[in-house]
C-alpha cells in the first residue's frame, strides 16, 4: 500500500512528493514568520498601488478578460488556429460528413 | 388548427373506433399472429390522430387529459418490469406463467389449429402492457408536437421561461 | 441459490424501476421526487460496488435472462447460446463501478441545480434510462443488446441534452448530436448484421470462439471501430461533442462522460475480445494510435484559445479520450507478442484503463464546477467573471482539485496514468510522447487561464451578491473529489486492485469466452 | 443473380441516405434521409434472414417439421430496430420543429451558433 509505483522504467511515489510539500510549505511559513511585525491594517500601507492613478471603483475596469489570455501563443500561431477553427465549421451535415470520410479512410487502410 | 369539415369529423369518428378495436385485436393477439404491443399500440394511436386532425387540438385537449397518457405509459413500463421480477425465483424475465394452468397458462396445441388464447404465460402479460405503454406513448408524442406546432392554441402565447 | 447471482439483472432493474416510477413521484411533491432520484441511484451504486467485489473473487459472472437457470447459457444441449446473455468479467465490472459513481455524483448535484425549473420529474426519468443504457453496454453479452443499450442511452441522452427547450443553442447541440450518433448506432447494427450474416450468432464469446479473419470481418470491425471512436468523440468526429457536453446541464454531463466511457468499453471489447486473436497486422493498433494522438493534440489546441467554461473542458474530453486510445493501441500493438507485452504493452493498457477511472472522476468534477459556475453567476462566458473566489470559495477549492488532477500536477492521480502512458508509448516511438507530453503542458496552461479568469482578480461589482452554491451541489462534487484524493493518495492499491484485474481481463479473451461455455452453462432445461 | 437483387438495393439506399446527409440542406431533407438510412438497415438485415423454401419459425404451425424454420434473429432484430427508428425519427423531428421556432430557418447552415 505504502509502495512506489514502477513502470518498467522509472517510478512514481506520491509520499515523497507530499513529504516535499510539507518541507516546502514548513519553509514558507518559517520566511513569513520573519517579516516585519510593523504592517497595519487600513493604513495606507494596505492600498493597492495602480500606477498613482485612482484605483476604478468596478473591478470591471482592472481584470485581464479570459480572451486576452495567451494572446502571443495564438498570435504566433495564427495561421495554425484559423485553418482549425476553419474546419469547425459547425455545420451538422460536415458533422456526419467527417464521420463517413473516417470511415471510408479506415475502410482503404484495412480492406485493401 | 381548425377542425375540419363536419363530411370528414363524420367519417373519422366513424372510422377511429374501427382502428381502435383492431389495434387492441392486435395487441391481444401478440403471441399468436404477427404484430404484438408495440403494433397494435401503433395502431391505436392512430385512433388519436385521427381525432386529432379532424376535430383540432382544443376540442382533443377538452376531451382527453395528457395525465391520463403519463399513467398509462408509467403503468404499463410498472407492469412490464414487475412481469420480469416476478420471475426472478429462477431468473430476470422467466416465464413462470407458461404451461402452469391458469391465468395464460395453457399447453399449445400441436398442428393447425385456431389459436388459443390462454396460453404463452408472461409474453401475453408483457404485450398488453407494452401496448398499454405505446399507446400512452405516442398518444402523448402526438399530443405534444401537436401543441408544439402550435403553441398560441395551447399555451396561449409562446412559450418561455423555462430556463430562469 | 445464492442471491447475489442475480447482481447483473438487478443492476438494469433497479435505474429502469426508477425511470418508469419517476413521473408518478411527482403526486408525492418536490421532495418525494428528490428523494427518489437519489434513493435509485445509491441503490444502483451500492449494486454495482457488490458486482465488481463478487466479479473480482469468483471470476466473470454470466446471468441468461429468462433462463430456467441464471447459469444455463446453452440449454437442451444447444451448441451456441441464443438467449440474452449477460457477461460481466473484472473490465466491465470496474467500468460498471465507476460509471454508477458518476451517475450518482450527477443525481446528488442535480438535486437542487435543476429544482428551478418545470418538468424535473421527466429530467429524473431520463437520466435512470441513459444510466440503464450505459450500464447495459457495459455488461451485456451479445452485440444486438449492446445496439439496444446504446440507442436506449443515445436517446435518452439527446432528450437530456435539449432539457432547456427554450435554449435554441441547446437544441442545435441535441440535433448534432443526434445526426452524428444515430448514424453511428445505425452502422453498429449493420456491422452487427455483417457478423451475423457470416456466423448465425450474435453473442460475444460465440463470436469470439469461432471468427475468421475474412473480408466481411473485417469490413464488420471498420464500421464498429469508427462508429464507437466517433461515440467517443476521437478526432476528426469529435465535433458533436463540445456542443453537447457544453449546452447539456451540468450533472448530465456527468453521466454523458460515462456514457462515452462505456462506448469506449465497446470500441476495446470488440477489439480485444472478438478480434484479438487477429491484431498480429500493425494497421489496426496503428489506426487507433493515430486518431488518439490527433484527439490529444487537436483538443487540447482548440481548447486553449475557447473562451466559454463548458466548451474549453469539453475540448478537453476530446484531448483526453486521445490519451486512452494512445494506450489502448499500444497495448493492442503489443498484444500478439509476448515479449513486448510484458516489456511495455501491459504498462500501456494499465495506464489506460487507470487514466478511464481518473478521466471519468476529475472530468465530471470539473464539468459539476462550471454548472456551479453558472448556476451562481448565469454566464458561461470567462470573459464576463472574475474575483468570484471571494464568493465561492468550496467550489474553488473542489475545483483546484479536479485542475490539479487533470494537468498531471503531483501528488494528484492523473500523472500516475499519464506517466505509465508516456514510458510506454516511448518504446514505440519517441514522437507519441512528445506529443503526449505538449498536450500535458497545454492542458495546464488552459486550466490556468480558467483559474485565473474566473477565480482570481479583483472583486466584480455585478458578482457581489453572488452566494455559495446549495447544499446538494456541493455534496455531488464532493463525492467526486472524493474518490480523486483517494485514488491520488493510495495509487498503488488502485493499481493493483481497481486497474491490473481490469487489465488482465481484457487480454484474456479465454476466460471470457469459457464463461459461457462451461460445463455449468450447458445441460438439459430451458 | 436475383438472389442478390435485394443487396443492390440495399446499397442503393444507403447510398441516397449518406449523399442526403451529407449535401442536403434542409433539415426536414436530412431527417428524410436519416430515415432512409434506417430503412436501408432494416432491409439489409431482413434480406439476410431470408432461406430459399424456408418456412414460418412458429412451432405449432411449421408445415414439415422444425428443420426447415428460418431463425427468427434477424426478424427480432429488425423489429427492434424498427421500434428504435420510430423513437429517433420522432425525436429528431420535434427538434427541427422546435429550432424552426427558435432560428427562423430551417437551412443547416443558419442552424450554427455553436461554433468554433
Amino acid at each position: 500500500m505504502w509502495d512506489k509505483v514502477y513502470t518498467n522504467f522509472g517510478y512514481w511515489d506520491v509520499y515523497s512528493w507530499l513529504a516535499f510539500f510539507l518541507i516546502a510549505g514548513g519553509m514558507i511559513f518559517f520566511i513569513r514568520s520573519m517579516g516585519r511585525k510593523d504592517y497595519k491594517k487600513g493604513t495606507d500601507q494596505d492600498e493597492i498601488f495602480f500606477g498613482s492613478n485612482p484605483v476604478p471603483e468596478d473591478g470591471e475596469d482592472l481584470k485581464v478578460p479570459a480572451s486576452s489570455a495567451y494572446w502571443g501563443y495564438t498570435q504566433a500561431l495564427k495561421p495554425f488556429y484559423e485553418g482549425l477553427v476553419g474546419l469547425h465549421t459547425g455545420i451538422a451535415t460536415d458533422y456526419v460528413g467527417w464521420y463517413i470520410l473516417v470511415t471510408a479512410l479506415v475502410a482503404l487502410l484495412i480492406l485493401v | 388548427m381548425n377542425p375540419l369539415s363536419v363530411v370528414a369529423r363524420t367519417v373519422c369518428n366513424l372510422f377511429a373506433w374501427f382502428l381502435a378495436v383492431f389495434g387492441i385485436y392486435v395487441i391481444i393477439h401478440g403471441h399468436l399472429t404477427p404484430g404484438g404491443g408495440f403494433q397494435g399500440g401503433a395502431v391505436v394511436a392512430t385512433f388519436m390522430a385521427f381525432l386529432l386532425v379532424a376535430h383540432g387540438g382544443k376540442k382533443m385537449q377538452s376531451w382527453v387529459k395528457k395525465d391520463i397518457f403519463t399513467l398509462m405509459e408509467c403503468g404499463g413500463l410498472t407492469l412490464f418490469i414487475t412481469a420480469g421480477l416476478l420471475g426472478m425465483s429462477n431468473t430476470f424475465f422467466f416465464n413462470f406463467l407458461a404451461k402452469a394452468g391458469g391465468l395464460f397458462g395453457s399447453v399449445v396445441p400441436i398442428g393447425p389449429n385456431p389459436g388459443a388464447l390462454n396460453t404463452s404465460g408472461t409474453i401475453a402479460l408483457m404485450n398488453l402492457s407494452v401496448g398499454l405503454e405505446v399507446v400512452g406513448g405516442l398518444s402523448m408524442i402526438l399530443l405534444y408536437m401537436f401543441s408544439g406546432a402550435h403553441p398560441e392554441e395551447s399555451f396561449g402565447r409562446e412559450e418561455a421561461g423555462h430556463d430562469r | 441459490m445464492n442471491w447475489q447471482d442475480h447482481l447483473p439483472a438487478l443492476l438494469l432493474a433497479v435505474p429502469l424501476f426508477g425511470a418508469f416510477l419517476a413521473p408518478l413521484t411527482t403526486l408525492g411533491g418536490k421532495g418525494l421526487r428528490n428523494a427518489w432520484f437519489i434513493f435509485v441511484s445509491s441503490v444502483f451504486t451500492l449494486i454495482a460496488f457488490l458486482l465488481w467485489v463478487r466479479v473480482g473473487a469468483a471470476g466473470p459472472a454470466i446471468y441468461v435472462m429468462g433462463g430456467q437457470g441464471w447459469n444455463l447459457a446453452l440449454p437442451s444441449g444447444l451448441s451456441i447460446p441464443v438467449r440474452i446473455l449477460m457477461e460481466v468479467d473484472a473490465f466491465s465490472a470496474f467500468m460498471v463501478l465507476l460509471s454508477a459513481v458518476a451517475a450518482l455524483a450527477g443525481a446528488i448535484f442535480s438535486v437542487n441545480y435543476m429544482e428551478r425549473f418545470s418538468g424535473v420529474e421527466k429530467f429524473v426519468a431520463l437520466y435512470f434510462l441513459m444510466v440503464t443504457g450505459m450500464f447495459g453496454m457495459e455488461i451485456t453479452g451479445d452485440f444486438f443488446n449492446f445496439f439496444v443499450f446504446l440507442e436506449i442511452s443515445s436517446v435518452a441522452s439527446f432528450g437530456l441534452v435539449a432539457f432547456w427547450r427554450d435554449r435554441g443553442e441547446a437544441l442545435e447541440a441535441a440535433f448534432k448530436y443526434m445526426l452524428v450518433s444515430t448514424l453511428g448506432a445505425m452502422m453498429v447494427l449493420v456491422a452487427v448484421a455483417f457478423l451475423y450474416s457470416r456466423y448465425n450468432v450474435v453473442n460475444m464469446a460465440a463470436l469470439g470462439k469461432v471468427i475468421e479473419w475474412g473480408m466481411v470481418e473485417k469490413t464488420a470491425l471498420v464500421l464498429f471501430l469508427t462508429a464507437l471512436a466517433m461515440k467517443c468523440g476521437a478526432v476528426p468526429m469529435h465535433m458533436w461533442m463540445p456542443d453537447a457536453y457544453a449546452e447539456a446541464p451540468a450533472g448530465v454531463t456527468c453521466a454523458l462522460i460515462a456514457v462515452s466511457q462505456a462506448s469506449l468499453y465497446g470500441l476495446f471489447r470488440v477489439c480485444f475480445t472478438i478480434y484479438g486473436s487477429f491484431m498480429g497486422s500493425p494497421i489496426i493498433p496503428w489506426v487507433i494510435i493515430v486518431l488518439g494522438v490527433l484527439s490529444m493534440f487537436i483538443g487540447v489546441s482548440m481548447a486553449v484559445i475557447q473562451k466559454e467554461v463548458g466548451r474549453l473542458i469539453a475540448y478537453h474530453s476530446v484531448s483526453q479520450v486521445g490519451y486512452m486510445l494512445l494506450g489502448f493501441g499500444v497495448g493492442l500493438l503489443a498484444l500478439g507478442d509476448a515479449r513486448a507485452m510484458a516489456d511495455y504493452g501491459f504498462t500501456a493498457l494499465k495506464g489506460g484503463v487507470f487514466h478511464i477511472v481518473n478521466y471519468t472522476m476529475y472530468k465530471g468534477l470539473l464539468f459539476l464546477a462550471a454548472g456551479a459556475l453558472y448556476y451562481a453567476t448565469g454566464s458561461r462566458n470567462l470573459n464576463e467573471m472574475g474575483g468570484l473566489a471571494r464568493q465561492l470559495p468550496k467550489t474553488m477549492v473542489l475545483f483546484m482539485i479536479a485542475a490539479a488532477a487533470i494537468a498531471g500536477l503531483p501528488p494528484f492521480n492523473g500523472f500516475v496514468s499519464k506517466l505509465l502512458i508516456y514510458e510506454s508509448s516511448f518504446a514505440v516511438h519517441p514522437i507519441l510522447a512528445v506529443f503526449a507530453m505538449v498536450t500535458s503542458v497545454l492542458t495546464l496552461a488552459s486550466f490556468v487561464k480558467i483559474f485565473q479568469t474566473a477565480f482570481l482578480g479583483p472583486e466584480l461589482k455585478k458578482f457581489k451578491d453572488v452566494r455559495e452554491v446549495p447544499g446538494s451541489m456541493l455534496a455531488g462534487m464532493t463525492v467526486l473529489a472524493c474518490v480523486i484524493l483517494v485514488l491520488s493518495l493510495f495509487p498503488t492499491w488502485s493499481l493493483n486492485h481497481l486497474v491490473e484485474p481490469a487489465a488482465k481481463a481484457l487480454v484474456d479473451q479465454a476466460s471470457y469466452i469459457g464463461a459461457v461455455f462451461a460445463t455449468a452453462a450447458t445441460g438439459g432445461g430451458l | 443473380m436475383i438472389g442478390n437483387f435485394p443487396y443492390l438495393v440495399v446499397g442503393i439506399l444507403f447510398v441516397m441516405g449518406f449523399v442526403g446527409l451529407v449535401f442536403e440542406r434542409n433539415l426536414m431533407k436530412i431527417a428524410i434521409a436519416m430515415s432512409v438510412v434506417e430503412a436501408a438497415t432494416n432491409l439489409f438485415i431482413i434480406t439476410l434472414g431470408y432461406r430459399s423454401g424456408g418456412s414460418i419459425p412458429v412451432w405449432t404451425m411449421a408445415g414439415g417439421g422444425s428443420s426447415r424454420m428460418v431463425l427468427p434473429t434477424p426478424q427480432a432484430l429488425t423489429l427492434t430496430a424498427i421500434v428504435i427508428g420510430l423513437a429517433t425519427t420522432a425525436l429528431m423531428l420535434s427538434f427541427v420543429m422546435m429550432i424552426y421556432r427558435h432560428y427562423g430557418s430551417l437551412d443547416v447552415r443558419d442552424v450554427r451558433r455553436l461554433r468554433g
